[in-house]
């Protein structure tokens, strides 16, 4: 089981929803966040005073799955999300070493049957 | 200068002005110490129709929440501008040429032209000054006009087009047809002419049918429709704003419609009357209407038939009954969710917050109401159901027609012509960040955690 | 057609509005070029009530946002929607059954009976034209008792049958109680007739111990009392809403105040005197007893402070001194504080905004206090601590008693009867995902990340 | 009792006050079927006063919002409060001690000492109940005064120390200096006296003089300035707001300056006429400023344009052309920008909304105007361009200095007294956390996510 | 050590707390999702038009523990955070390699004593 | 590779950030969380009725990092979080065992090239 975090544009969200469900892949869980990377943030000026924004807004999406549908997973998220411009995000892999479903109390890879 | 706050004209001594309200009170000459007893119709007239026009005025903050609260807080900033500058473009443009063309000296019974920049008026009389009310008056009317247009093409259309559109608007396309209707123009010199007391057609007609010329040259929101051409729901960021904008559009009407007397007659609680009760009936009208199509009470189409009732009634406000009153909101409230279905939905016009279908649409069945419901006993013409004929009816038709050609075909060429010259839409990728980061530099929540996704 | 803009009646040529005009003005004939003079009392009372009434109609818009703002994200739209068909329903009720009962012909000191649906009004000439403005006084004034209700049943309640509660209160138990009072009712007959100049009782109480029948029979809302009884703090969503209605109530109390001379007299600025100096003195005392029960001086429970000030000093705005207000203010400052933890703690009544303890429990303090305070110098009577005596006390024990038992037992009862038929209360799972979504289908505050966790 | 809702003044018979409406009234005797035919011009006066005077006390709510919206969510509760507790506490204030310094008996031209408490009102007759709205029109106007403080001292300030601020300045400090050019003192009576007809010294300059005093002692906000001392943006939480209070300053302007005639005459609407017109005409030279400068036009600064055009025709309204207006208006947009990043960057003195810009500078600068500008035609008196000489000039800049060393020196003074005893800064802590936590135990905005990084 | 993740329905967070303090944990950080599982969203109509929900308001929270707390944090989670309904949500376990506490620059188990 | 999770006070964002940058390291995602730890919440009157404020506005940041980096890079967030007073916060450091930059595909330790 892994639990794939991908940092994104917030407007790619439906791409990447869209994208996921085409894979079977329902279950996520989205937050926003603010983000720096390559893509660097921009001047703007409040009342006459120069205000550094380098924390874009992005989106943060978790999805965890089992092993095998991993790189599946990966790759509908790139798809969703590729603008081919600075700033489209990243993706992160972890191990989880347990889960459970708390309505059904199934643990395991049981939780994506 | 003992007890000078027992006086009550502070003016008087302390700037001088005591020439010149000498000029303005009926009773020529006086002293502070024998003032005049009564207060002269003349300038309870001002005092109506200023405090009139004040309420009016507000209007505009009203308009400002219902079309922020309706939209996505991207872009809130973005329209806040564009209401704030459309009345302050407005209100000059309206002064150097807008009211010369619609009052001035008539010409053919197209346009008036005289009195450019209040050259016309003086203070030397009651008269004079009068005419410096009325301008007020008038001024803000023209900038409600123009307002409305702004809800219509919001969340895409470039703001520097927006500007000079609305100098355009409130310079020559509002006046033109104001004049014909009140400013002595041809649809007033109709054998039956036309009635439209407070201006559902003048005022919010026009409105509309430029709305609906932007909305269609502009096209929709990106995302508004998917490819195979169905409706998205992209909803507002802010009910409270838009029921506190109703509630503050509702307060205006007030002055709106009753002030519409510009003078202080004994009729102006009538007309509030009539314009409270379709209001409140439109309200209910539309709320049940979204219940039965919708299965819930859709709450910003249900404040949308509050605006659709005070709209409809203004045209007849006058000559109606409250019975009648009572109709044309039931009317009003139901047309209104129709309408906006309809041009969501079949004309796939993206509107964002029901300008169209409130302003243009209603406007229109409101003004043609007045040749059906017009009470002899009320404004003293009687419509088709008060035993009228048809002829105020057809009047109604024809001025209803006639400013719909003027103000949609005159729409189409203004947008048009904004753009290819400045351009009216922004880029789509500044659609995307929303037009306040874009176009303004800020956000309208900094600090707050909005998700902006589409 | 020249120079059209310098009349000051667009009206009398466009409408041919003249002949109605001529029986509205009190100088019988008169032509354009030789208008009236002067201003008729009879109009000059028109326009003051006129707009004494549309400020009072503002203050639904105050309501709606101190309801909103005191109450949490999840159920805004569900609040503003019943704010806004309150005043809408209400307006219908009120034209159709309200006003009959209240100011129609006297049955036997109980209720009137007549004019229903303005029937009686006539424009044929000044007279006529009053009711109609003195009809928008009343219905904005049985509007502002009915909205009153919303707050303290907010977050539980079914729209529907809120609705139905609106209609009823206006159509019939407002009417009544004030019928007794102000419509030529018992109250008013007796001897010392009561004092409610601009209806602390009338209004305020009534809106107030109708609430309390609904929050009593409605329960508190979910998490608002641990399972051993201890209540909790469930807070506000909104403090800028909260100020921005207190501020709109203030404003909109003076049309309330002032306005009900219902006339152009030379004691609406002493009305506004009180009115105001009372707000001030309760805000600053109902601070200071938060600040000293609990440390700190709480936003909310100040803000409520100016609406308990304006509540009491309502009966007696127009009898007592300046210094009487002040001290009337001081009281209800006070009291409001106290009043509302007693609610809370002791009786264990879950009223979200405070309108129980502001409207009911104030109410009746002002009205008291009308038989302590009046001075002959201001009202032309005397209370209790200006030589009167005990009789004016004595009625306004009386009065305040009916009209408890009358609105508080109407209540109980209409709030059974909506128990069992429509129902009264949404069920768990709606309360805890909030009115919005599961009523009206539609989230406030869409894009906002707001964490919801009760 | 039949028909009693056809009556116009419920008050007579219900109140009993017919007595006193004997008084009021200027035809001596009348009974209610021979009602005066006339409304008398002093009531008229009260009327319109009453009516501008409520206007005013709404910009109340204007400010707050304004306030509100520029600063930082974290301190929303606390701006709240200042703003409706300075209008609490000033009006006691003003009651019990600045109406006596401001109008009563001159002392030396410098102050005036009588009438406290309104000692010498009275119910009497027309003119002792003219005394009671005077008052009130003047009360809020020193409201105004004084709320101009608390935005540029916000979001640092301690509320105690703020309270007794509010206190002091509206029982001192504005009467004096008020009493020198309104009330009778040295300023109106020197040869040629000084011109500010609503107060753009009076109210204005003094609150933003005092604002400047307050922002001085206190400091910037923790992260205002780099240690290299660049100023750093710190944006408001809330443009919805801003705009929002701007639209209802506007709208009560038109009671602050048409009102300042404190009569029923009938040039009101021409002073509405130069006030509209210099607020749209400063609107857009701030927004072409700010985009010419920053290639945005920026929100807020904008915003701050329209008070600034406000600000600076409020002394001239009665006395400017309307193209004089458009030009007053002109410049006072280019200063607010240019003044606010001159205060920001250069004098490094931190006022989060630009209230010592607009109020301050922009109040001087439309006074001095006036010296140029006045047109003969419109106040009867000439400017420097309308041929006048220097002479109103010369005693326009006598006033703004006179006026300026006083506030801001008596600023400096109060705001030293206040810090050596209750303090006016929050501990650095507490800035950080935020006042509404720290000083009032609430957030503004529960449930939602803010992300309060600095 | 084991940083538990764990997604269940808003109104239970405070059932959650509670049940995690009853078991001696008091260490916790919760934010908002927007998430999707089993629990299909809903459609809503606003002005007239359909509007798909599918992405529902859920709390997310973490707790880091040591191994042997692990178990019972879970159940503590599941106690609190079930109703038998569909969207009670899930847990997922993940292995933290290092941990360090700020203020002492304590590390690894060390950070939770 | 390490994703590193760190709590703190809202109000050392800023400081955090420069810290981070003077080691190099740009790319970070962060988020608000309510959280509960050492630092007890406070209790307040709303209305005259208590009310337990226990979880308290938090930061969380994210950082993924080369393992050679870990350290430099937990310094420098402890470095601009400590307060030295209760609340100051934990870093967590979790094992991450793919990962992909999106707009060029490329995998592993080269996103962070
Ligand atoms: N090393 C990282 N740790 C945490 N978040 C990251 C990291 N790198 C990128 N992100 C997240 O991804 C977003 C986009 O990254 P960015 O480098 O701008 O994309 P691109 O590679 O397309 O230029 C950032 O705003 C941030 O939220
Ligand atoms: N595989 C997953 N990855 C990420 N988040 C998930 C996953 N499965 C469930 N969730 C989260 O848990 C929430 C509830 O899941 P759901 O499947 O609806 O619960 P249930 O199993 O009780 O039906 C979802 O809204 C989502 O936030
Ligand atoms: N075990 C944990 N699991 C999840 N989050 C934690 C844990 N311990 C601390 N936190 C987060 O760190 C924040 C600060 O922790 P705290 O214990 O108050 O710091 P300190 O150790 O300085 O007292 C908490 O509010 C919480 O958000």
């Amino acid at each position: 089981m892994k639990l794939i975090i991908a940092y994104f544009r917030p407007e790619q969200l439906n791409a990447v929803k869209q994208a996921l469900y085409a894979k079977g892949v329902h279950s996520m869980s989205a937050t926003n966040i603010a983000g720096s990377g390559r893509q660097k943030g921009y001047t703007e000026t409040y009342r006459g005073v120069m205000i550094e924004v380098n924390l874009l807004k992005k989106v943060r999406l978790e999805v965890a799955v089992k092993d095998e549908k991993v790189t599946e997973t990966m790759d509908a998220i790139s798809a969703g999300a590729q603008t081919g411009k600075e700033g489209d995000g990243m993706i992160f892999v972890l191990d989880i070493a347990d889960a459970r479903r708390i309505r059904t109390g199934e643990t395991g890879e049981m939780v994506f049957g | 200068m003992k007890r000078r706050w027992t006086l009550s004209t502070k003016a008087l001594t302390v700037v001088g002005l005591a020439a010149l309200v000498a000029l303005v009170l009926p009773s020529a000459g006086f002293a502070q110490d024998e003032a005049p007893e009564f207060l002269s119709q003349q300038n309870g007239n001002v005092m109506w129709t200023l405090i009139a026009a004040i309420l009016v005025m507000f209007m505009q903050a009203g308009f400002a929440m219902v079309e922020t609260g309706l939209t996505r807080a991207k872009n809130a900033g973005n329209i806040l501008m564009k209401n704030m500058f459309d009345f302050s473009a407005g209100s000059v443009a309206f002064f150097l040429v807008g009211f010369a063309l619609m009052f001035g000296d008539d010409i053919g019974g197209f346009v008036g032209f005289s009195n450019f920049g209040l050259s016309e008026a003086n203070t030397a009389d009651a008269d004079g000054l009068w005419g410096y009310t009325f301008w007020f008056f008038q001024c803000v009317f023209a900038a409600t006009a123009v307002t409305i247009v702004s809800g219509a093409i919001a969340e895409r259309t470039k703001f520097v087009s927006y500007l000079f559109l609305s100098f355009l608007v409130t310079a020559v396309v509002y006046p033109i047809s104001g004049h014909w209707i009140w400013g002595g123009g041809w649809l007033s010199q109709l054998e039956t002419p036309m009635i439209d007391f407070a201006g559902s057609t003048v005022v919010h007609s026009v409105g509309g049918w430029i709305a609906m010329a932007g909305a269609l040259v502009l096209g929709p929101r990106i995302g508004k429709y998917t490819k195979d051409g169905v409706a998205r729901a992209i909803p507002g960021h802010n009910l409270p704003l838009v029921a506190l904008g109703v509630f503050i559009l509702w307060f205006g009407w007030f002055g709106f419609n009753p002030g519409s007397t510009t003078a202080a007659n004994g009729n102006i609680g009538l007309i509030a009357v009539t314009t409270n009760l379709a209001a409140a009936m439109a309200a209910l009208a539309a709320m049940c209407t979204a219940w039965l199509r919708y299965g819930k009470p859709d709450v910003s189409m249900s404040l949308n038939g509050v605006l659709a009732g005070l709209v409809a009634i203004t045209a007849g406000c006058a000559n109606v009954s409250p019975m009648g009153a009572l109709i044309i909101g039931f009317g009003a409230g139901i047309l209104v969710v129709l309408s906006i279905e309809f041009l969501d939905k079949v004309l796939k016009i993206d509107d964002p917050v029901g300008a169209i279908s409130v302003h243009g649409v209603c406007g229109a069945f409101g003004t043609l109401c007045v040749g059906l419901f017009a009470s002899p006993d009320f404004g003293g013409t009687a419509g088709l159901f008060y035993g009228g004929g048809l002829s105020q009816l057809i009047t109604q038709i024809i001025g209803v027609g006639a400013v719909f050609v003027w103000s949609f075909g005159a729409g189409l060429v203004l947008f048009a012509l904004l753009k290819i010259t400045v351009g009216i839409r922004v880029t789509a990728e500044e659609e995307l960040k929303g037009l306040d980061l874009t176009e303004h530099g800020s956000e309208a929540y900094s600090g707050f955690q909005i998700f902006i996704t589409e």
